[in-house]
C-alpha cells in the first residue's frame, strides 16, 4: 500500500507550484478577462519547453512519457493557479485523442508541434445544450466533409487543428479539422470565465480528415474518462486555493473587535469547505491510479473524482466570497475568479448531471 | 381568512393600477432585461420624471403627510402600491434608499426648516439622498467605523472613506455616520450628520462588481466642512441615529431577484434531456418542488405582514427571512439550471445561452445579494438574538475605548 | 386582505393550546411509546365534547359545522402536543371520506357515533411500501366482499369500522369494513411512533358495504389532499414545539462559561429551523383558506403545504435533539417524541414524494 | 501510487485472514443484525473468548510490545488487521475504549507495577475498561466537570456523576477524571485517577437510548475512596492526561454506521416507484452520486492514513473529517431511504419493512452519531481550529476559578 504521489510526481508538483506561482499569478488570470495578457503564448511555450504539454504522450509523439500522475499533478497546479491555457482542452482532449485515435501520420503531424508548443489543438464536442450522448450529435462527416455547428469550443479561435465529433453513417467518428480552411465560419463566444476562450464553430461542409481509431460513441466516451481525471485535479487545485485565501482573509480580518475567523459562523463554513475539499482529493488520488492502470476500475473512480472535485470547487469559490464580505464580490478581488472558473470546469466535460449518472451507472454494473 | 381587499383597497388598487397601465407596458418575464442595471443619464431622466409623475398624482410617499406631498395614506395602500408596481416595467428605483432611509430619519432627527427645505423635493424625485454607513475596516460590524469628523469652530471637518454606497455618483445629498470620539467604547463615540454630496472635499468612485455591473461606490472625504447644523442628534448619539435608519431598511421591499424558480420552470420546459423536456426528469422535479414551497411561503409571509400592517401592528422580521432564503435561492437555482444546460452552462452570451443568459448572470450577481444589506451571518444572528430572544454573541470590543481595542484590520 | 385566522378560531385555538398543555402533555406522548395509557379513550370521548371531533362535519351529521380554521387549529394544537389519539386518520380521512361519499344511511349510521367519540373510525389505503397510486391497490372489492392486505391502517386495531380503498371492475372504490367481522385477520404493526399504533389487516372475502359516492382514484387523490391541510398544520404544530424546546434548552444549558445558545453554531442553526418553521406556517395558512374554499386553488396549496410543513418538522425535530446533546437521545427525554411523529406524519398520506410529485403536477397545469 | 501490500504486508494479511476464518463467518449485509446490538452475558462471553484467541494468536495489541502479549508490529499490521478482522462477523467489541484509549494512557502514566498488573489481563479481554470522563452538567465542554476527589490521608474520596460511560455496567476498571481543586480555572482543578468499578461507592445505572439500546450507563460515586497510588500524573495534571487518552480517540477506527450507500443501492433495487426499480428513477440516482461520491472520499482518506501509518508517520484530522461526515450522511441516507417507502416509510416491524427496518432503526440510532464522541458542532471546532489553524472560540471561563464560574447548568 503506497497511497501517494511518487517522489518523481512530487517534485514535478512542486517545481509546478513554484514556477505558476511567478509566472501565473491571480493577476494574471484577472488581467485574462478583459484581453489576453501579454505573454499568455510564451508561457504556454514555455511550459512545453518544460515538458508539461507533452506530460503524457509517448516519447515516439514528441511527449515526455511521464505518464498519468505528472499530467495530474500539473493539473492540479495550474488549476491553483487559474492559469488562463487551455491544457485540459488542448492536451488532455485534443493531444489525447489523437494519440489514442489517429493514424501514425496524423500523430506524427500533430503531436510533436503540439507538445513543442508550436501548435495548439481543440476538441470540438458540444453542440449547444445539452450532456455529452450520441443524441446530442448532429454534426455530419460525409464525404470527408463536415457539415454542422459546434458551440462552445475551448481555444477554438486559437486553435490550429481542430478534432471534432461528427455523426458519419451509424456511427460516431472524430475528425481533423482546419479551422482556418474552407467552409468554416468561427466566431468568439462569451463565457462565464472569458480567461478561457471558447469559439462557436459553423461548419458548411467543411472538409476534414477521419481518425481511424474512434469508431463508436464509447471510444468519446473513454476519452471523457480519461481527461475527467485531470480536470478533477484542476478542480482539486482551485478548490485548494480558495480555501486557502478564505483562511487567510478570515484569520487576518478583523470585526466585532476578533478576527472574523473567531466566529463560528466563519470556522463551520471552513471546516466543511475543508471536509470537502479533502473527500475530492482522495477521489482524485485514486481517480490518478485507475487512469495509469487504464482498467476497469477508471470509469466510475474518473466520474466519482469529477463529481467530488467540482462540487467542491463551487462549494470552496461561493463560500470563499462570501467570508471575504463585500470585497468578495466585486471585480478587482481575486474570489470571482475561482467561482467563474468552478462553473467553467463543471461544464467542460459534460455537465454534474453526465457525471453523476455516470457513476450510478458504473456502481450499477458492480453492485 | 379573506384575501379580497375591502371596497376602499379595492378602489385604490383600481387607481393605481389605471395610472400605472396609462404610464408603463406591463413586465414581461421573457424580455432580457438590460444586462447590469446600472443607471446611466437617460435611465436618471427617466427614474426623476416618473418620480414626478407619481407625486403629482398622490402615489409618491403614500403614507406621508400631506403637507411634503406625500398622500397621508394607509400602509396598507402603500402595500397594494408596491403590489402594482411590480407588475409594470418602471424604472429602476434609484429613490429607494433615500425615501425609504434617509429622509425617515430626517423626519425623526432634523428640525423644521431642514424638513421644509429637503422633503418634498426628495418625494418629488428632485434631489437623491445616498447613505453613508459603511467603510472598508467596518463591513458587517458597521459601528467599528473610522471615518473622522472633528469640531473647527462651527464645522465639523471629515476626513475617512466609505464603501457600498449605492447610487452615490447620482446623488444630491447624503447620511453620514462618523467617529466623534475615538476615546470611548465604538458604540458611543458616533455622530450622524447629513452632508451635500456635490461640497469640495467629496469624492465618489464606482466600484466595478465581480457581475459587471457598478450599482456600488466607494466615497471619499478630503477635510470635508460640514457645519454644525447639518448634525442629526447629538454628537455621541450616531449609533441611534443609524438603528433608526437600518429599521426602516427592514421595511424597504426587495424584489425577488432572478432566476427565481417561475424562470426554472420555463427553463425546465424549454430545455430537453435524454429525449424529453427536462421538466418531466424525476432529479429537476424533486427541485422544483423545495423551492417551490419556499417561494410560496416567502409570497404567503409577506400576506401576513400587509394583513399586519392593515391592522396598525408594526411588522416582524420578515424580511430577514426573505432575504436569507432568497438569496441562497438565488444562488442555488442559478447554479442548478446551469446544471441543465449541460455543456453549455459556462456561455453567458446572451445570443446563445438559454433565457439571454438569465441564469448564468444570476449565477454572478447572486453572491452580493448574500452580503450586501446585512450578510446571511448576521441576518441570522439577528433572528436568533430579536426573534428567538437567544444570548448574545461575546462582544469583545464592547466596552473598550475605540482607540485602544486591539488589533484592527 | 386579511390573512389570518377569525376571532373564533383563535380563540378555539388558544383554548385548544391550554386543554392539551394540561390533558396532554409530552409526558402522554411517551407514556403512550410502551402501552395506550390509561385514560385516553377518555381524553378521546372528552375531545368529542368539547364539539372538537366533529369540528369539520355538518351538524346534520352530528359535527358541529365550524369549517376549515378550526379543523386546522386543531390539528395543529394536537400536534403541538403530541397528542398519541388519530385524529388525522379516524377524523380527517376516514370521517371525511364517510362524510363525502357514503349514503344518507351510511352518514346516519356512523358520523354521529364518530363525532360523538362513541365509535373510532379507520382508512385503509396503503398496501405496504409505496405511495398513493392506482396502480398500488391490489386489493378487490367484489361482490360485496374484500379480499387483499392492508397496512400500515393507523388505529386499525380500536376502529370499529374501516373505510377501504379497493379495486372494483375498472374503478377504484371506497368500502366500509367491519374489522372485527369474518374473513378479517388483524394485526399489530410496529410503527416508529407506537404511540400512534398501526394494523395490518388480511381480508379474504371480507363483507363490506361501498361507499356510492367514490368512484374514482381521484376522488381518493381530492381527498388526501383535503386531510394534507390539516396534517400540515399537525406538522406546522410539531415543529413550533421542537424550535420551542431547543430555544429554550438553548437559553439554559451551559458550556464553556456562557449559555449553548450563545454560540453561532447553534444560534445560526435554530434561525434556520425558524425560517423553516415560519415558511411552512405561511404555506399552512394559505392551505386552510383554500381548504375553506374548495376550489381550484386547493391541490397546488394542499401539496405546498405538506411539502414544507413535513420538511419544517423533520429539520426542527433533528436539530432540536442535536442541540441538546447527548440528553437529547435518550429515551427518557422528550426530543425524540417529536423526530418520530415527524417521520409518522410524513409517510402518513404517501411520502415526501408523492407531495413533491403532486406539487409539480399542479404547478404544471398553472405556469 | 501503488495499491497492493509488500510481500511482508500480504504474507501477514494472509495469516490474519485464514485465522479470521477458522473462527468466524463472513459477514453477510443481507442478513439482518442484533436490533440493539446491546452486549448481554453470553455476549461478553463471546467477546472475552475472542479476544483470548486474538491474543494467543498474536493478533491483540499488534503494535504493543511483546512482553505485556502484544506483537511488537507495525502500525500497518494493526490496520490491514482492522481490514480484515471487519470483514467477518466478530463479536461486538468491548475492548475497544479500554484498549484504546485506557491503556495507552496508563502506558504515559502509570508506572511499571501497574502495567504489569493491567496491561496484559486487558489485552486478553480477562479485565474490561471504561472512561470515566462525561458529565450530566459538562456535555462538550468535559473539563467543566463537577466530580469531585478530595483528598483524605492516604485516600482521595470521590462524590459526583458521570455520564455516557460505554459499558460501564460490565467493566472491571475505569479512568476517572476528577475535580481536585476548585478555586483555580476549570482545566487546571483536574486529576486524573484509575478505578475498580466494584468498589464500593460505585453504582452503575444504564441510560435508555431513544433507539432503545442501552449502550451507555451513568456511574454515580458516593464516597469512593480512590488510594493515592492509583492517581495518573500530579493533582491538577489531570486535563493533560485526559488530553492523552482523547487523542488516542481520534485514532480508535469506528466502523461505518448503516444504513450506508451499498444499503440505498440495494434498497433503491428491491423498492418499485410507478412501476419500474427505483435505481432507474433520476432523483434517486443524484442521490446515490452524491452520497458514493462521499463515501468514497471516505474510504480514499483511510489510504491515505494508512500509507501515513506505513511510513511511521502521524495521522493528521482523517477521523474528525470521517465523523462529521458519516453521520449526517447516516441520517440523510435512513430519511431518504424511508422517502422510497412510502406509506410504509414510519413502519419498523422487521417483518415487514424492507431489509429488515435496516432504514428505520438507523433513523433511531443516527442521531446519537451526530453527538456521541464529539458533536458535529465540537468537530467542526477542532477542524477549524487544529487543521485550518483559525483563532479559537472566545473563551470567558479560562482564567477564572471553577467555582466563580458564573452561572451553571
Amino acid at each position: 500500500m503506497n497511497f501517494d504521489f511518487s517522489d518523481d510526481s512530487r517534485l514535478l508538483r512542486d517545481q509546478a507550484r513554484r514556477f505558476l506561482a511567478d509566472r501565473s499569478p491571480p493577476a494574471l488570470a484577472r488581467a485574462a478577462l478583459t484581453a489576453p495578457p501579454p505573454g499568455l503564448d510564451a508561457l504556454w511555450r514555455e511550459m512545453a519547453g518544460l515538458g508539461w504539454l507533452g506530460a503524457g504522450l509517448p516519447e515516439a509523439d514528441g511527449g515526455a512519457g511521464l505518464g498519468a500522475e505528472a499530467v495530474c499533478v500539473l493539473a492540479e497546479a495550474l488549476g491553483h493557479a487559474l492559469t488562463p491555457l487551455p491544457y485540459l482542452s488542448g492536451i488532455c482532449l485534443a493531444a489525447e485523442a489523437i494519440a489514442r485515435f489517429a493514424s501514425p501520420a496524423q500523430r506524427a503531424a500533430w503531436l510533436p508541434r503540439i507538445a513543442a508548443g508550436e501548435a495548439r489543438a481543440a476538441f470540438a464536442l458540444a453542440e449547444g445544450v445539452g450532456d455529452p450522448a450520441p443524441g446530442a450529435i448532429a454534426t455530419e462527416l460525409r464525404v470527408g466533409r463536415l457539415t454542422g455547428e459546434k458551440w462552445p469550443v475551448a481555444d477554438g479561435m486559437a486553435a490550429e487543428v481542430v478534432v471534432v465529433a461528427a455523426r458519419a453513417g451509424g456511427e460516431i467518428a472524430l475528425a481533423l479539422l482546419d479551422p482556418a480552411g474552407p467552409g468554416v465560419t468561427r466566431a468568439p463566444v462569451e463565457m462565464l470565465d472569458p480567461g478561457l476562450p471558447h469559439a462557436r464553430l459553423v461548419l458548411d461542409a467543411a472538409p476534414a480528415e477521419r481518425l481511424p481509431g474512434a469508431r463508436d460513441v464509447s471510444d468519446i466516451a473513454a476519452l471523457l474518462d480519461r481527461a475527467a481525471v485531470p480536470a478533477a485535479f484542476a478542480a482539486l487545485g482551485g478548490a485548494e486555493a480558495a480555501l486557502e485565501a478564505a483562511v487567510a482573509y478570515a484569520k487576518e480580518r478583523q470585526a466585532f473587535g476578533r478576527p472574523i475567523g473567531s466566529f463560528q459562523a466563519i470556522k463551520h463554513k471552513l471546516a466543511d469547505v475543508y471536509v470537502a475539499v479533502e473527500l475530492a482529493r482522495s477521489n482524485a488520488w485514486y481517480a490518478c491510479w485507475a487512469l495509469d492502470q487504464d482498467g476497469a476500475a477508471l470509469r466510475l473512480a474518473a466520474a466519482t473524482a469529477k463529481v467530488s472535485a467540482d462540487a467542491a470547487f463551487f462549494l470552496a469559490a461561493k463560500e470563499n466570497i462570501q467570508t471575504h464580505g463585500g470585497i468578495g464580490f466585486t471585480w478587482d478581488a481575486d474570489p470571482h475568479l475561482y467561482y467563474r472558473r468552478a462553473q467553467m470546469l463543471s461544464a467542460a466535460l459534460g455537465g454534474p448531471r453526465y457525471w453523476r449518472e455516470r457513476t450510478v451507472a458504473a456502481l450499477e454494473t458492480m453492485n | 381568512m379573506d384575501f379580497d381587499d375591502t371596497p376602499e383597497e379595492a378602489a385604490f388598487r383600481a387607481e393605481a393600477r389605471a395610472f400605472l397601465a396609462a404610464h408603463h407596458p406591463r413586465k414581461d418575464r421573457a424580455r432580457a432585461a438590460a444586462r447590469y442595471g446600472d443607471v446611466d443619464a437617460t435611465e436618471l431622466a427617466r427614474a426623476r420624471a416618473w418620480q414626478a409623475a407619481k407625486a403629482d398624482a398622490g402615489f409618491a410617499g403614500i403614507t406621508w403627510p400631506r403637507e411634503w406631498g406625500g398622500r397621508g395614506g394607509s400602509p396598507i395602500q402603500q402595500i397594494i402600491w408596491n403590489q402594482e408596481e411590480a407588475e409594470f416595467d418602471v424604472p429602476y428605483n434609484v429613490f429607494l434608499i433615500g425615501l425609504g432611509m434617509c429622509i425617515p430619519t430626517l423626519m425623526a432627527y432634523a428640525d423644521r426648516p431642514v424638513l421644509d427645505r429637503f422633503v418634498a423635493k426628495a418625494l418629488r424625485g428632485e434631489e437623491i439622498w445616498c447613505q453613508l454607513f459603511s467603510e472598508p475596516a467596518a463591513g458587517s460590524d458597521v459601528a467599528g467605523l473610522r471615518t473622522r469628523a472633528e469640531r473647527d469652530g462651527a464645522d465639523w471637518v471629515v476626513n475617512g472613506q466609505k464603501v457600498w454606497t449605492s447610487g452615490a455618483h447620482y446623488c444630491d445629498f447624503g447620511l453620514l455616520l462618523a467617529r466623534t470620539d475615538p476615546t470611548v467604547p465604538k458604540h458611543a463615540g458616533l455622530t450622524a450628520f447629513w452632508i451635500d454630496m456635490k461640497a469640495p472635499g467629496v469624492e465618489v468612485r464606482p466600484i466595478h462588481q465581480m457581475s459587471g455591473a457598478s450599482h456600488f461606490n466607494e466615497v471619499f472625504f478630503t477635510d470635508l466642512r460640514v457645519p454644525d447644523r447639518q448634525r442629526l442628534g447629538a454628537p455621541g448619539q450616531g449609533w441611534k441615529v443609524a438603528l433608526t435608519t437600518l429599521m426602516n431598511e427592514r421595511l424597504a421591499v426587495g424584489e425577488p431577484r432572478r432566476p427565481d424558480i417561475h424562470d426554472l420552470i420555463a427553463l425546465a420546459r424549454a430545455v430537453t434531456l435524454d429525449g424529453s423536456p427536462a421538466i418531466e426528469d424525476k432529479a429537476v422535479r424533486a427541485r422544483i418542488a423545495g423551492w417551490w414551497a419556499d417561494s410560496a411561503g416567502l409570497t404567503y409571509t409577506r400576506f401576513r405582514t400587509m394583513t399586519a400592517l392593515s391592522r396598525g401592528q408594526t411588522p416582524g422580521p420578515e424580511n430577514s427571512i426573505a432575504k436569507v432564503v432568497n438569496a441562497a435561492k438565488q444562488q442555488a437555482i442559478a447554479a442548478f439550471g446551469m446544471e441543465l444546460l449541460g455543456q453549455a452552462g459556462a456561455v453567458l452570451d446572451p445570443a446563445l445561452a438559454p433565457m439571454a443568459a438569465l441564469f448564468q448572470e444570476g449565477l454572478l450577481s447572486a453572491p452580493a445579494q448574500r452580503i450586501a444589506g446585512g450578510t446571511d451571518e448576521i441576518l441570522r444572528n439577528i433572528i436568533a438574538e430579536r426573534v428567538l430572544g437567544l444570548p448574545g454573541d461575546i462582544r469583545v470590543d464592547k466596552d473598550i475605548p475605540f482607540n485602544r481595542a486591539g488589533a484592527r484590520g
